[in-house]
């Protein structure tokens, strides 16, 4: 089970399409959804997650699109008017951020580089802040945005001990996380830790500890469910260019 | 009284060390023939100021142009990878990277749209963007005394942006996504515009859709065709992903020079 | 998920004593039908908040629903006068004025909107206003240490609108001049809509003109043809003066109740 | 010359027209221009400016219009959508706020209730501020827009010992007034203090004095510039139903 390259043939499923799915259904047919920039993977986790289980979901963005009806998604961003095509409102980005604000955004997909299992959340620098190793992007909407919403969900398309550590370098947010998303895992915050959700089927416990740098805990250890049919359909339709697969570094 | 003028002029209204706010987000409607300009006129100490930039902010740390950047994120996104200009400039201490987060940059325009010195923000009271920065601090709501955090106004001096229509006085609308330019051109002091096509005034009045900065608002309007090229422009163009790889490979000022000369006789004309 | 309900269940969604912010200006697309039904239901104690209002203002104090009104301005304007239920109910103590300027309306309401407690306002600091009102005050700038004039924030419970087009889920345009109705269906915990049609959601997705409250902020939506009546709703009606000057005869509750009946059956259909 | 009705047949002109070009040519070509509610005279006034000698200069209202091309006034509002048609751009009544409060506004025509030769106005109540004898209907844009517009404009279409008061029941706000203008004059502001600055020809220093709370001063006495045949022409195509008289109770 630590050979994950044989689980991946076992299961069929490659670990972006269980993350996908895991994303999906994290959304809920009653909640207010947002995604930033350099956000493929949720970009689609939420069209698949209306075009399935959350058809009345509200699909929020950058751009300002309410609702789009998205024809074709475009390679190198996740923040283009192709997010507004069909829209039934103009909600550019500063009225998603107020309305987190005030309390009223439910879902958030959100970033960063370290995570420590006390939720500390590092989107801002390697190193000390003022004489950086490496500077980062930026958290975008991070650092005002998980304290704020009322589900954030972090994913990353790397998990490894660089990114999973005892302690993060700097603190650009702490808290408020409902749950992290990576290629290997679902974890989620349960009385201030961060502890294992769900393994997905194409890695193991094993995996997991050997690539994160706290001690891994749980309550009781179970399974990403694996994509259904009727998920990869749909995903096959809204990516036909497996856009989700394109910072896939690691399986 | 119309404010059209070549790109030139327009870019002489920027002195060495204003504050910069620029429209557009990552590789959308940047103002890229205007960036371009910038830097071909050797603007120096320029404070930058913008929520999600990629392209433009890059092209500027490269061309020593930046004293500052306040933005939320600065980076190409999936495809094209980091702003490595930018990243190195910060790493090396040739730029001062004052992070924020976007709706920081936001409510740090509002403050100066509103004509008031800072802006409360919900939000920052989580981490600790707000111990290391001084633009950031804590006061006491005066009606319940519990803590808010709040942002330090951000005033550009001029902020440059780009759109598909705009008439000689300076009434411009932006097809599409409109990211943070309305806020932007709010807050600046001087605005200086450059447009895809130049439209009749009437164009605004006998129309439902209105001009979305009013010419009283503008300093400046530059016409420039593609002048958010390399990067998009909804309606008229997509990225050119030849000229961002060609530019992401250029590997020093001298290539950078001929670049942008190769951009002058589109970008002045 | 229709929101579309008869008057009767959208109103019975406000509470006695809840914040009630109310769309339009002076004698424009007032939401005159949900007015009327909150009076028939006999609600009290709402505060109201509202930039410029006249006759919905002026009819909530005579139908004694009101216990405080948050305001710029209460009056019809040159033609009408003043707003006299309004005005008697403040001089009698019945009903506490809060003075503002509509500006500082806005500023409370923009404070609900981003989430904070207060909104520094400038403008505030050459008059006494401030001195003699709980929810004006001043601090000091953590940045400069200059004093800054604040408003606290206004929260409506629940903001009533009225518009031209909305859709069943709560999507809506207003056509003309919007106020500041925007804002207070971005202040208000619950929006309350009256419609002068109810159009298909296709009518949103394939125009280039877009819903200005999208349904996700709003909890009922009636369908009220004339709904703003006797005011004007742009495009639509204009005001209908006979009603007004009807209205600003009426001399008791009695004479209210009987001009309240006469419109029950059009409201509530 | 005290007997302003046979003053007034002398000119052949009403107060309310000399009161309207008065505050035209307050207007500069380059102008921002605002005025709010119950303001025909203002909206007239801008209107005139615009038609004869300050073409560019910006006309800003409540509905959010700039530079309407009115065709058409209303009698019983000066915030209604026909302030909007043809207009360039939208920019509602806050943006006219914000604009002033950062600076940008050049001139407001605004009202009050009572004033003072320090500079006081009040807009809120007559009588005790908690315990108001007579409640106003409020200053709307007066208090802080006095402050912060460049030149203030306050016109009064009343001229008397209850409006011009050696001491105002309650300061609404201080300062910053740029001229007042009156059925019978117009006054400025001159280092703090209110001075004459105008006499209309129709009326005189002996019935400003004598309708003025306070002592009248001046450093020299002119008369208001009667209208113009050009500015009464173009009154008579923007105005044909004499609005500008609807609250003339004076004369």
């Amino acid at each position: 089970m630590n050979d994950s390259s044989s689980k991946e043939f076992y299961t069929g499923y490659r670990p972006c399409d269980i993350m996908i799915c895991a994303m999906s259904r994290l959304i809920d047919n009653d909640n207010t959804v947002f995604h930033g920039v350099s956000s493929h993977m949720p970009m689609i986790a939420t069209l698949l997650a209306k075009a399935t289980h959350a058809p009345y979901a509200v699909h929020l963005n950058i751009p300002g699109g309410v609702d789009p009806r998205v024809t074709a998604l475009q390679k190198y961003t996740s923040a283009g008017s192709e997010l507004t095509h069909g829209s039934v409102c103009d909600f550019p980005l500063s009225d998603v951020f107020d309305l987190s604000m005030r309390g009223g955004l439910d879902v958030a997909f959100l970033s960063g580089i370290q995570f420590d299992n006390k939720g500390n959340v590092n989107a801002s620098v390697i190193g000390d802040y003022h004489k950086p190793k490496v500077r980062m992007p930026g958290g975008a909407g991070s650092a005002v945005l998980i304290p704020t919403v009322k589900r954030a969900v972090i994913w990353r398309t790397k998990h490894d001990k660089r990114t999973f550590v005892p302690k993060v370098d700097f603190v650009t947010t702490r808290g408020n996380i409902d749950k992290i998303v990576t290629p290997l895992c679902v974890f989620k915050m349960y009385k201030d830790e961060l502890i294992l959700d769900s393994i997905h089927p194409t890695s193991s416990i094993e995996e997991v500890a050997k690539n994160t740098g706290f001690d891994i805990r749980y309550i009781d250890l179970k399974y990403t469910p694996l994509p259904t049919e009727e998920e990869m359909r749909f995903l096959s339709v809204i990516d036909p260019q497996d856009y989700r697969n394109i910072e896939f570094g690691q399986k | 009284m119309s404010k059209l003028m070549n790109i030139s002029s327009a870019i002489a209204l920027i002195k060495d060390g204003d504050a910069v706010g620029i429209g557009g987000n990552v590789l959308h409607r940047a103002p890229m023939a205007l960036v371009r300009e910038i830097i071909r006129q050797r603007k120096r100490d320029l404070k930058i100021i913008k929520t999600a930039g990629a392209m433009d902010v890059d092209m500027l740390c490269f061309g020593e142009c930046v004293y500052s950047v306040d933005a939320g994120f600065i980076s190409y996104e999936s495809e094209f990878s980091l702003a490595e200009h930018y990243r190195k400039a910060v790493q090396g201490g040739r730029v001062k990277g004052n992070e924020h987060a976007c709706y920081t940059v936001m409510s740090a325009l509002r403050a100066s749209v509103y004509g008031v010195p800072f802006m409360p923000v919900h939000g920052l009271m989580a981490g600790d963007l707000i111990e290391v920065n001084d633009y950031f601090t804590r006061i006491k709501d005066p009606f319940s005394g519990e803590p808010v955090t709040v942002v330090k106004a951000l005033r550009p001096d001029v902020s440059i942006i780009h759109v598909q229509e705009a008439d000689e006085q300076g009434n411009a609308v932006i097809s599409g996504p409109k990211y943070d330019d309305v806020l932007l051109s709010k807050a600046a002091k001087k605005v200086i515009l450059s447009a895809e096509n130049i439209v009749d005034e009437s164009r605004f009045r006998l129309s439902r859709e209105k001009a979305d900065i009013p010419h009283f608002m503008v300093s400046a309007v530059v016409h420039a065709k593609g002048g958010a090229a390399p990067c998009s422009c909804t309606d008229v163009y997509d990225i050119d992903r030849e000229d961002i790889i060609n530019f992401k490979a250029l590997k020093d000022k001298e290539e950078l020079t001929k670049y942008l000369t190769k951009y002058e006789s589109i970008d002045r004309t």
